[in-house]
């Protein structure tokens, strides 16, 4: 038995680490290139009905601790990416994720229903939290738990028996009680969180913000305690299994996020802060840690640091 | 960090031609030759440029007008401030004895290279085509070079016809085969002169360019079908080995939607 | 005329910067020491009805890119501080920002009361943000625009002449809503942006959260962009002065926040990541920028890279 | 970074009676002598602690009970694991001909100050005082040390009386005068040390304790009324300079809250 394989809503991963929505997801051959790499499922960019350019650059902005990125859900459209993922589908036994979004409620069910009727990803992913279209869109979904749920539900309708993973973002007063909402409305996993924010950085001699966009999301090594927080607050208030994503870029990091409660880990910024062989060097370290502490598998470590827990197994 | 953003002033304007110019900037990044930098036009866009010359204080880009953002960059003067950051991917391999192909504004990477070289006492051979003059830059640079074989298709300056048409030529007139040939400009002349690689049995590093967003490897924007190779990463400088992964060769390239035109019946996958 | 100073709800700060709440603000002493270091202003610790000791440690945790903190609101009490506000009042001709929360709603408008029964600070600012006090408080009031403004009143109708800045929380749908509401209840100022989150951190070797109130509120330089963005948002939906604050430690960071529109700047973190000299430096930067551009004080910098004024003043 | 947290297995512990013990810990951080570090008990609290040794791979820390957090530290074993940070703070000046002077648990610090004074061959003489000798850590290490000299208020080992008593004696004995005078220990004692220092007019640093929280300045928590410092920046080892600026001499300290107890009728500010 593979000690990293780990199963999110029925979907077995060969490891834990999940390549994030929107690096490298533009193409089979990019999402083939990472799941060599290491990674135990492959997320598409996130795609809506028509195809995007998304917005002039700068998109993609790095400082000294993360990244905000406003790349604007450019992309090429369901009908384009269903062929990126049955390419896929051809060339590689990892699962693959695909992400959608929509510009309104009712839009989440139109794509999901033109996706599906194309291909059979493993799982969709309903990104309701995008933080840098709000010019265009208005505020993220995921700000709203009844909104969220809604279209969980409408996305649920149209995708037969292919699990549903909805993509929350941290910009509300509770991000578990919309995950809840999620819940009720038949979710099958939770992936949090989305980059934070927006963000913004001025470029004090020409005197403008820097993104384009004026605005982006922030992700990367700034964001982990924020997603550590966010994935052990989910798990502490529904059973689903949680995609734990944000600023993972070392071994501990993904740690973190496992004991906190997060089934699968994802990884976006951490591709380029730690390189693509970012994901082989967290497989080893995990395969050691379990090694180390006489484990079979991740499950005895899955939210191990919640109290009720971890109080039979540790003391200081 | 090198990949976030600073804003620096045009220290200088060398006008080629009315759509051809080198702007010299503070020397904020050191690039290897091949090597891009992004350049950001502070509320229009940033998109990439290769470094064509170092001094110790400055580096140049050169730019030929095509669209919006490069009209728009011809346009700025000294003292107007532009954003830089990179550099970004992997640049060309330094080797005695290289011959250099450059196809038109291909020859700014190119001049980088030839510059590298020389400081290094390395030999090389240019040969530097265009289609026509007005396409060449720094054509008085070249011109005074003796490393340098000029090349345009209507015979406006150096020999008539294209640099592949100088290829056989180079050969005879160097002392030795070259170790490395190291090509830079529009596609379909790299792919010939890969073919012609191939032919003579030399190696190769050639300089592609793709529809580039981030520069860092993320967007997924530059990634090449068949291998997943990222431009800006693996990139923009080819070898042989790393190009025979990509099944996109000859195919019109992915927009800034991610999407590939449709293909024009012209165009096969080798 | 001192080309630093600046007005804040008609009170004159000899220099944008700010002490902010929470940092070396227990006693008149170490407040005069921020003064001295170069503060156009100084905040107080927060402060309740009642004395408070706060969480066990740890209650502050450094990592690589910002800090979580959990202090959990310990204070000597309003009637304790307004002794050391009197003190420092007699010791410094800074003026000094009284901060103070209450356990409701009911409890700011008594806190305000009794403070001002006894001291009377430059400002009062209205904590009604802080984030690592969830387990015992609830939900931060800033999370709610209706609360926020109601907290907003209670004070303003006990506080007399003295000007109300109310400190807001990005953990919020959008804190331009609740900072307009607060303007609309007649706030003097807004204060943005908290700590955000919460965060945490877990050892994966004890499988523990580390900080003893398992998350605490991310400050320092990882939140920079956000603090940014918020300010930019405020600035855009508010007339009232903004203390900028969040992950500011380089000169170039206040830069910013006063480019997207704040009128002062305030520094917490930046006190360890910088050392107590931030403030002398960040005085001597600024100085030295208007100079170089020719300007006799930071009005024509505050707000200029929104894209009305930015457009007249300055090409690409 | 060393100001974030990292937990580490104890690697021995030393008895030295019930009450007082010594942690011996992987070497993760450096300190100097006087500094401190902060020991987290997971589940339990975190609370400051000085060095009060270090080998190539171990540091050690002298812990006595005192209460709730020092009493379960106490039962700690071998392998448990403990997080540590710092170091925090300002260690001693090392100096040649010093003169240290501790009392109980105080006299942590000064082993590991006489640990680097012998390692540079700095001459010093120690007095270690008690009340007790239940309350004398390393007992027998400091038996055998000739340069220290032993007190206890019950006379229980070494010379009866406190170490202020060795003072005079001290100074007569010592070929020159102390350069330095190097104290640790309950506040009263170091007043008294201060006290006598300026009366013979000679240099000291003194180590005092405040109620700690961060460590790294932020809190406020340790900051001492008149000058504002920072005992956990700018201490916890003050000079006479430094002590000069502080009011609150003889105080009842503030307690977590940040307040301070009503001051007792005895305590007057100096
Ligand atoms: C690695 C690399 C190095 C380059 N070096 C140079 C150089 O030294 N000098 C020079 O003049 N040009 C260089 N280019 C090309 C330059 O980036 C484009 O000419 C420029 O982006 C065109 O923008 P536009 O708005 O003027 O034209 P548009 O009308 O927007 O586009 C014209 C053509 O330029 C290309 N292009 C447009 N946007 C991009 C983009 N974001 N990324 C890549 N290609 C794009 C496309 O092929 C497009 O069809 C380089 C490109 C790459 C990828
Ligand atoms: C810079 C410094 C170095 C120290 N070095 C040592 C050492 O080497 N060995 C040693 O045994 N002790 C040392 N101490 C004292 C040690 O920190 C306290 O004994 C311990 O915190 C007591 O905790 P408790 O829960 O056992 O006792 P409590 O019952 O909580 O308190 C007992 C007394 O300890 C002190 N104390 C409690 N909490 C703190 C705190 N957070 N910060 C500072 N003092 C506190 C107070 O004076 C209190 O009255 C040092 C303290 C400081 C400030
Ligand atoms: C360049 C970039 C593009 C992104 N695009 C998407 C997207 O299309 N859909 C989505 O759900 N999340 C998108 N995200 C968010 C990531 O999937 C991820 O949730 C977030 O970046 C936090 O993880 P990280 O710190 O590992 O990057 C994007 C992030 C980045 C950096
Ligand atoms: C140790 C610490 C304690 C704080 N306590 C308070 C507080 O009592 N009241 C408050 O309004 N903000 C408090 N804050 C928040 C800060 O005032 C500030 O808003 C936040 O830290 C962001 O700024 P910074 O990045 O400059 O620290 C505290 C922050 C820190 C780091
Ligand atoms: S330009 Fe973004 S991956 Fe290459
Ligand atoms: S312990 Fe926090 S300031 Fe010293």
């Amino acid at each position: 038995m593979n000690p990293l394989a780990v199963r999110v809503a029925g979907v077995t991963f060969p490891s834990p680490l999940v390549l994030a929505s929107g690096v490298m997801g533009l193409s089979a051959s990019s999402l083939k290139r990472v799941a060599d790499a290491g990674a135990g499922a492959v997320t598409t960019k996130s795609c809506g009905l028509e195809e995007r350019k998304g917005h002039p650059c700068p998109t993609l902005l790095p400082f000294e601790h993360g990244l905000l990125n406003a790349i604007g859900l450019a992309n090429p459209g369901v009908d384009e990416m269903a062929g990126e993922i049955a390419e896929f589908q051809a060339r590689s036994s990892i699962p693959v994720i695909a992400s959608i979004f929509g510009r309104t409620e009712a839009e989440f069910g139109e794509a999901a229903a033109r996706l599906l009727a194309r291909v059979r990803p493993a799982l969709l992913e309903v990104n309701v939290s995008c933080p840098n279209v709000g010019s265009e869109f208005g505020q993220p979904f995921a700000a709203d738990a009844a909104a969220s749920a809604r279209i969980t539900g409408l996305v649920k309708a149209r995708a037969g028996h292919v699990p549903v993973a909805v993509k929350l973002s941290l910009m509300c007063p509770s991000i578990a009680q919309v995950a809840k909402a999620c819940a009720a409305a038949g979710a099958d996993a939770i992936t949090a969180i989305n980059s934070v924010g927006p963000g913004m950085l001025i470029d004090p001699h020409v005197r403008r913000p820097i993104l384009a966009n004026q605005v982006g999301g922030l992700s990367g090594a700034a964001i982990l305690p924020l997603a550590v927080r966010a994935v052990w607050d989910i798990a502490r208030t529904v059973p689903l299994p949680i995609i734990g994503t944000g600023g993972v870029a070392r071994p501990e990091d993904a740690l973190q996020l496992i004991l906190a409660g997060a089934t699968a880990v994802g990884i976006g910024t951490g591709v380029y802060t730690g390189g693509l062989e970012v994901f082989g060097r967290i497989n080893s370290f995990l395969a050691d840690w379990l090694d180390r502490e006489g484990l079979r598998s991740l499950d005895a470590l899955r939210g191990a640091a919640h109290p009720a827990r971890s109080q039979e197994a540790h003391h200081g | 960090m090198a990949d976030s953003m600073q804003t620096v002033p045009i220290l200088e304007v060398i006008a080629h031609q009315a759509e051809l110019k080198t702007f010299i900037l503070p020397r904020i990044l050191d690039a290897a030759p091949g090597q891009f930098v992004a350049v950001w036009l502070p509320g229009v866009d940033e998109k990439p440029f290769a470094v064509s010359a170092d001094g110790p204080e400055t580096i140049q880009i050169t730019v030929k007008a095509v669209g919006p953002f490069t009209r728009r960059l011809l346009n700025c003067r000294p003292g107007d401030r532009l954003g830089l950051r990179g550099p970004f991917g992997r640049g060309f391999t330094l080797m005695p004895d290289s011959l250099l192909i450059g196809g038109g504004i291909g020859n700014a990477p190119l001049r980088l290279l030839a510059q590298r070289l020389t400081e290094r006492g390395l030999r090389y051979t240019w040969l530097a085509g265009a289609r026509r003059a007005a396409d060449l830059p720094f054509l008085g640079e070249l011109q005074k070079n003796p490393a340098v074989r000029l090349f345009t298709d209507d015979g406006s300056v150096g020999h008539p016809g294209t640099v592949m048409t100088g290829w056989t030529d180079a050969l005879a007139a160097t002392p030795t085969p070259p170790r490395l040939v190291c090509g830079a400009g529009p596609e379909p002349m790299l792919l010939a002169v890969r073919e012609a690689a191939r032919l003579h049995r030399l190696p190769v590093e050639l300089s592609f360019e793709r529809y580039m967003k981030c520069g860092i490897g993320l967007c997924g924007q530059c990634c090449l079908d068949g291998s997943g190779l990222r431009l800006c990463v693996e990139g923009p400088i080819l070898t042989e080995e790393q190009m025979q992964g990509v099944t996109e060769w000859g195919l019109p390239p992915r927009g800034p939607s991610g999407r590939r035109p449709a293909t024009t019946p012209k165009a096969t996958r080798p």
